[in-house]
């Protein structure tokens, strides 16, 4: 059993100061400890960008992909050792631009994987360019005119993929972020927890004090198995946002399909010689 | 009644050529024939024109000529685009019901009533069943000796699809028996040896089950996805998990993840799909996360000829993914050297911590032949993990060594959680921006290269006598037909010799340049116009060649093909 | 006062670094001083350390070395970092409000109030400027150098803005003069002729517009991204459009529609970004539609180091693309080269309808210097379209010719449609199988290299003496450090040279030849660690290298690095 | 003015007998003859398929690039020549798998392109392996057990992602398609139809008469400009399938937020030496 202090990562963290990103690195440290599992049953991965330098400040096992590939590496991780928690915590460009198309298909794939997407509008790292998520009219370097492209709403996209679960969460509320975590995680299948995250440097509209005067978290009036009022909550945006578990599709999960239940993990598992043998022996 | 015989099977695609092909091939390797097969087809569904060339030889051919003595034509086409070329004995069998096209001169035509046989028998399927009949007959062979090869085919549908087969390949030979009571093609008696018959897909998939594969993931592309549909069919007995991925990007960093978690893996794909994976062998690279990565090569650029064969990758996959790594790259020579390469480079791959390829050919992969036997002895899964006993902490994942190899645990392995990185890292996985630290790490990653030129695989081998003046050199699936040619040109006194590489990164410099020492009639074949091997033989040897033969439309070399492009230096009468 | 001081400015991300080296280094060109300054950053946004080190010299320089006289510390890790190493006179710069740690000896140390400054004109950007002051101060340069930097800088924000940075200055310029009345690390007077100050980004955009680029697309990544908001930022009053794609994949099938449809197109990227192109390089060949793609080298593997420097991507350019055809590969050795090399580069795409590659580094495109001017009137669109006056129907737009270039229309040129296709092709784009049109369309694609290999564009350049005993060879960036390495030591009377390239491929085999003909003591230098660019020079000419300079720790060279490598092997007494 | 005549292909076609894809190929013919441009005034688009093969069989401008990418292409080549009817045919592998994160990232653009997407369930060119859209269970050499993965919904993807035209449509109906084709060329903005197309060498489940039993029209009842009866009638698969006009969202296009009406096509536009004389100026 972890708790915070053998997960804590103690170095420097090389983002900016009062960036949201700090917060859900705290909420995911608070959510592993909550898990309860040992350090090493649990792996975050993650792409390149602010928010994917995460898995180096939290002493679980990591893996630090491509740009845009914590997905496909979060999926293979899963399949070939069950065991582990499987959590992605990167970044809106990451998740939703350059791995767009692993967004798709791994919801799709409903493989039990947490994904915690930092969604700040813009490309951190690289200085502040619009994300996908930025809205109309978000003036960057490479956008001085403004955005012309329609925003891409996730959890809309992820909910209309018929993911397991979909939240959205606003990373200064630290606790909420922990507890949709954890939820998520013993969910099985494919979790999405949008994080609104502010980043202070490059983001001038979605600030704290944005999110702030618009923010509220859904009651339980809200049916998360209701598929037309989870879509409804999920393009709430602009006046009000809600936070909370938007949806959720509880469906057998891609291991589920592939494997009867209490198999090894692929990585325990060895071949018999005596079923290659077989395979040559249709050759014959 | 010579050495050897070829047949071409010629028709649309969709008209059952594979199946024909497919029961010949077997029921010859039953009964002890040598055969090797090559498969030429279009990139489409339905139409067209394919043909399959079976070449069978008491010496066990590697390679089918470019010309047969028998063809089995399906349709008109296969009648006007071989039946010209054929050699003694010159036969062709047709059904004359559906083909109409007749050979200008010379070859013997068989006409055989294989839609009606079909018709009798209730289905136009029984064609194939007919037309295998049909051959048997004018190749002399006994029909019993496709009764077991049915068998297996049909009796898992039904008792009585299999008798309506056997029906209907009776109904074909006796159609042609009797009419041509002493046959047409007659073959040799075989040793009766019941031989394996293999292609270079399926020696693939097989090698690296049989080397611990537990995870594939890839997309279809020609001319590769026979591996991996190889592996899928068998994947869920064998305890394997196999996936399409959305793309060829998402494929290998599936595979990355994967092998991070332990579990053996590969993928496999063709040159558009390897360009994609590109940035993730990069990632492999740094990272040092075992990979083997099967790239069947066709010609480019781009879609180029989807379904045809070609080298034109070398340079390409030699310095794919950007910044700099050791890497194997591995190119068999035949489907048998292939099963024990492929074995063989998942295991490397797992002890140096690296990428390893396969890199092969859609002559290689869809080309079938005999063999006596497959070692599977020779291929198991060695286990390079650290031994978590003898590990001590703080277990560091990217420990500078001395032979650049650092103890190597998959996540959850061990109590110790660590970092797969994808930057510039410290010994334990973590970001570090130290150029002293980022010098050694390259220093490290490069240390590998001493143990990895040292093993033995896939070193180059020499076919013919050591004296020989004309040496070809090779690498990957041009070996068949280079050693064919020093076959041919052995018999009309003509001293050649093949030299054939497999491993071609690291290269085999010192080997390769104690090979060739003294030699002075070097000739690189290859399938590309640039002569990308021949550079990097010149690069690592520095030795001095001769004319080249290369070959770049897309189709593969047969040994006439070799000898005719030296035939005038070298004024072989021939 | 010599005749050459360098400077370096060091603090952490966020800073204000940027901004007070921007305004000393525009006040320097326009004072008529030359420079050449280096950037050396993290990869984050706040915090951490950076610094950029200003090289001022009489003759121009082309590099900056990597110690420097006179240190602006923003930070304690400045001084840290930085104090020690410092050469005579040896001033550091700091406020003593903000940064305690002080140089254990020797440098002089000036205490600024930069904070208290800002703080007095009301807020804390301000300590940029006044920092600036100081600087003016202690360099002995007259604050009016700096005025119309500031009205350029500050103006269009408001007149109080421009006011209070003018008094902010000027509060820093005396609070250092009134200490120090004779600067400690005084200039010598410049010419006065205004120079401009261009950085290797900016050169190559300002480069691909003045060759008629219409679109751009691309993927943010370091260190390629100033290309492209240098470009983005002028598009629209230039009628260019600028789109950043979803991924790189999409960036270069972007560049190739739009070219295909008649508008010059180019993309930015750095080796992780171009991996992911690499399959669409491959359609720019097959399709013969022109593109000229900047690739920015940083060190890899994967992530590697972000945001520094490195040659090795030489390799994968000279290969990248699945199947064969030929390319461009220009590596432009300094900023102004790289502007007409870009504009080139795009023009030469047109001309033979082939990928061109702009290969600069992080040293390249971060790198300021200043040149006497920037000639306009050599870069200019020109126009390869056909003359639709003299073309013939039917409209072939794969034409085989003697040449290989076919002539070329775009998509709704004229009013002959056409195919641009990714298959082999006959010559009006239709997919074909057959093998004599797949070998002649390969043979055609090559027969371009005849004319490729004439052009004139970024033939190496000798500099030194043309019997120089040791001859540095070098391709791209490395260029600035190679040649200011031949003047150090002409200065202590050792003759050495420095061969630059910038083309690599096609590779200027006849030239390279040429120029090293006879010379025994050739050192190549190179920004990697498996030697790739002396690998490509000996096997295209056979000459015999010595030892090479080799750095792979994500820094670039140094005149001084250059030297120390050689030192002992010659007894230079330096 | 472009007849049919004009612009038919009379070489081989090298598709099965009886695939949808020659259905679709007449419906295109018809569309650009009835759009009534010249031949060199339109441009057909493809990826890499057997759908793909398309641009090669009309005898208008085609551009037949590389397997999934027939967005980015389209994109680059409608921004370079607005004068150009851009029009992508391609396979549902193509769009949607390889091409996935195009198709989404096009859709935000919305760019003046039509696309049509012969959605037949499978790779067919490469054999039959199962395609983004196949339902769950499908078999297939790469699937031997089955597909796992819930299968994607082009016309509910593009409708949530906010596209200006999404249309299905049966290969068979070929006049309906073809009107459908011209209706969203003239429609501003992207336009998606999703053309259901039978594949009789690999898909045995969804045959013409599947489709048969199956499709029907949505008559006037149906209203285009509601997202919520959009999304509804985009959701319907299985025992009925509805064909037509399933959602109108009309909004500025790419080039409308680009540049100013009038403005010549990119091809047409030469730079000014002046203004590089200027660019080069802001240096000194
Ligand atoms: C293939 C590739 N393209 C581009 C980059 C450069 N890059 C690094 S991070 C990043 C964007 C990060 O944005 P996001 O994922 O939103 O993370 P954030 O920094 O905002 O947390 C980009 C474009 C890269 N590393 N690899
Ligand atoms: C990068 C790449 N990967 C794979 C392929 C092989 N490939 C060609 S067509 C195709 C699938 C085609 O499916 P779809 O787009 O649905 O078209 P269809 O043949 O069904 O009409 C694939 C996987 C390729 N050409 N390029
Ligand atoms: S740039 Fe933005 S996202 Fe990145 S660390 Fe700074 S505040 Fe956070
Ligand atoms: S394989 Fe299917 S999609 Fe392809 S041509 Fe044949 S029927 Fe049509
Ligand atoms: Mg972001
Ligand atoms: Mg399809």
């Amino acid at each position: 059993m972890a708790d915070i202090a053998d997960i804590h990562y103690a170095g420097e963290l090389a983002w900016c100061p009062g960036c949201g990103d700090f917060q859900i690195l705290k909420s995911v440290e608070k959510a592993i400890a909550a898990l309860g599992r040992k350090p090493h049953e649990t792996l975050l991965v993650s792409g390149i960008g602010q928010a994917a330098k995460l898995p180096h400040y939290v002493r679980v096992n990591g893996f630090n992909g491509l740009h845009g590939r914590a997905l496909p590496a979060a999926f293979g991780a899963k399949v070939a050792n069950e065991a582990l928690d499987v959590i992605v915590a990167s970044g809106d460009g990451d998740l939703y631009g350059e791995g767009g198309n692993h967004f798709i298909h791994t919801v799709r794939r409903n493989i039990d994987i947490t994904v915690v997407a930092h969604n700040n509008g813009v490309y951190g790292l690289t200085k502040g360019q619009a994300s996908p998520t930025a809205d109309m009219g978000f003036v960057s370097p490479t956008q001085p005119h403004g955005v012309i492209m329609t925003p891409l709403n996730p959890v809309t996209l992820a909910i209309s993929l018929g993911a397991a679960f979909v939240a959205r969460s606003f990373s200064k509320d630290i606790d909420f972020t922990a507890a949709l975590i954890v939820e998520a995680v013993k969910t099985p299948g494919f979790a999405l927890i949008d994080v609104l995250q502010p980043c202070v440097s490059f983001n001038k509209v979605n600030t704290y004090q944005w999110y702030g005067e618009r923010a509220y978290k859904l009651d339980a009036t809200h049916n998360p198995a209701d598929l037309g009022a989870a879509l409804a909550k999920a393009a709430e945006w602009g006046e009000r946002i809600p936070l909370g578990v938007l949806y959720k599709n509880p469906r057998a999960t891609y291991m589920d399909h592939q494997r009867a239940p209490g198999s090894p993990p692929l990585c325990r598992a060895a071949p018999a010689p005596e079923q290659v043998e077989a395979l040559a022996r249709e050759f014959c | 009644m010579g050495n050897q015989l070829t047949i071409t099977l010629g028709g649309a695609a969709g008209q059952g050529l594979v199946t024909v092909s497919h029961l010949l091939l077997t029921s010859l390797a039953r009964m002890g024939y040598r055969v090797f097969a090559t498969q030429d087809y279009m990139s489409r569904v339905r139409g067209g024109h394919n043909f399959m060339r079976i070449h069978i030889a008491r010496k066990q051919p590697r390679n089918a000529p470019d010309h047969a003595n028998a063809l089995l034509a399906l349709d008109n086409r296969s009648v006007e685009t071989h039946a010209a070329s054929l050699r003694a004995p010159g036969v062709v069998i047709l059904d004359p019901a559906t083909v109409t096209a007749r050979p200008p001169n010379g070859p013997l035509v068989i006409e055989a009533p294989l839609s009606t046989i079909a018709k009798t028998q209730g289905s136009k399927v029984y064609e194939n069943s007919a037309a295998l009949g049909a051959l048997f007959a004018a190749l002399g062979l006994p029909l019993e000796g496709a009764a077991k090869v049915f068998e297996d085919q049909f009796a898992k549908k039904s008792a009585k699809i299999l008798a309506d087969n056997l029906a209907a390949a009776r109904a074909g030979f006796d159609a042609v028996r009797t009419r041509y009571p002493s046959p047409p093609a007659a073959l040799w008696k075989p040793d009766g040896k019941r031989r394996a018959l293999i292609n270079g897909a399926n020696a693939i998939g097989l090698g690296m089950i049989a080397a611990g594969l537990r995870f594939i993931a890839a997309y279809p592309m020609s001319p590769s996805t026979g591996i991996f549909t190889y592996v899928t069919a068998r994947a869920r007995e064998l305890g394997v998990i196999s996936e399409q991925a959305e793309d060829e990007v998402a494929a290998l960093n599936m595979v990355i993840g994967a092998s991070a978690c332990g579990a053996r893996a590969a993928t496999t794909t063709s040159g558009g799909g390897l360009a994609l994976m590109a940035e993730a062998v990069s990632l492999a690279g740094i990272s040092e996360v075992p990979v083997t990565i099967a790239n069947i090569m066709r010609p480019g650029p781009a879609t180029g000829l989807p379904t045809r064969t070609g080298q034109e990758d070398l340079n390409f996959v030699l310095s794919i993914g950007h910044g700099e790594f050791p890497r194997f790259v591995f190119a068999p020579g035949s489907a048998d050297e292939a099963y024990y390469t492929a074995g063989a480079a998942m295991n490397l791959a797992e002890k140096y911590q690296v990428p390893s390829f396969i890199l092969g050919d859609q002559h290689l992969v869809d080309s079938y032949h005999t063999v006596d036997k497959l070692d599977t002895s020779k291929v198991k899964p060695v286990n390079y993990l650290l031994d978590p006993r003898k590990s001590t902490a703080p277990y560091l994942r990217y420990k500078l060594t001395n032979s650049g190899v650092s103890p190597r645990a998959y996540h959850g392995m061990t109590e110790a959680p660590f970092i797969t990185d994808s930057h510039v890292h410290e010994e334990n996985g973590h970001i570090t921006e130290d150029p002293l630290l980022a010098r050694k790490m390259a220093e490290k990653r490069f240390a590998k290269l001493k143990g990895m030129a040292k093993e033995k695989t896939g070193l180059p081998a020499w076919s013919g006598p050591k004296n020989a003046g004309v040496v070809f050199v090779c690498f990957g699936s041009v070996a068949g037909a280079a050693r064919d040619a020093v076959d041919t040109l052995a018999a009309i006194g003509v001293k050649a010799a093949a030299l054939c590489f497999n491993r071609v990164a690291p290269f085999p410099a010192a080997e390769a340049a104690k090979l060739l020492r003294g030699k002075r009639r070097i000739h690189v074949v290859e399938n590309n116009i640039q002569g990308q091997f021949e550079r990097l033989l010149i690069a690592h040897t520095g030795v001095k060649t001769s004319v080249p033969v290369r070959r770049y439309d897309g189709r593969p070399f047969d040994a006439a093909y070799l000898i005719n492009a030296l035939k005038e230096t070298y004024r072989w009468r021939i």
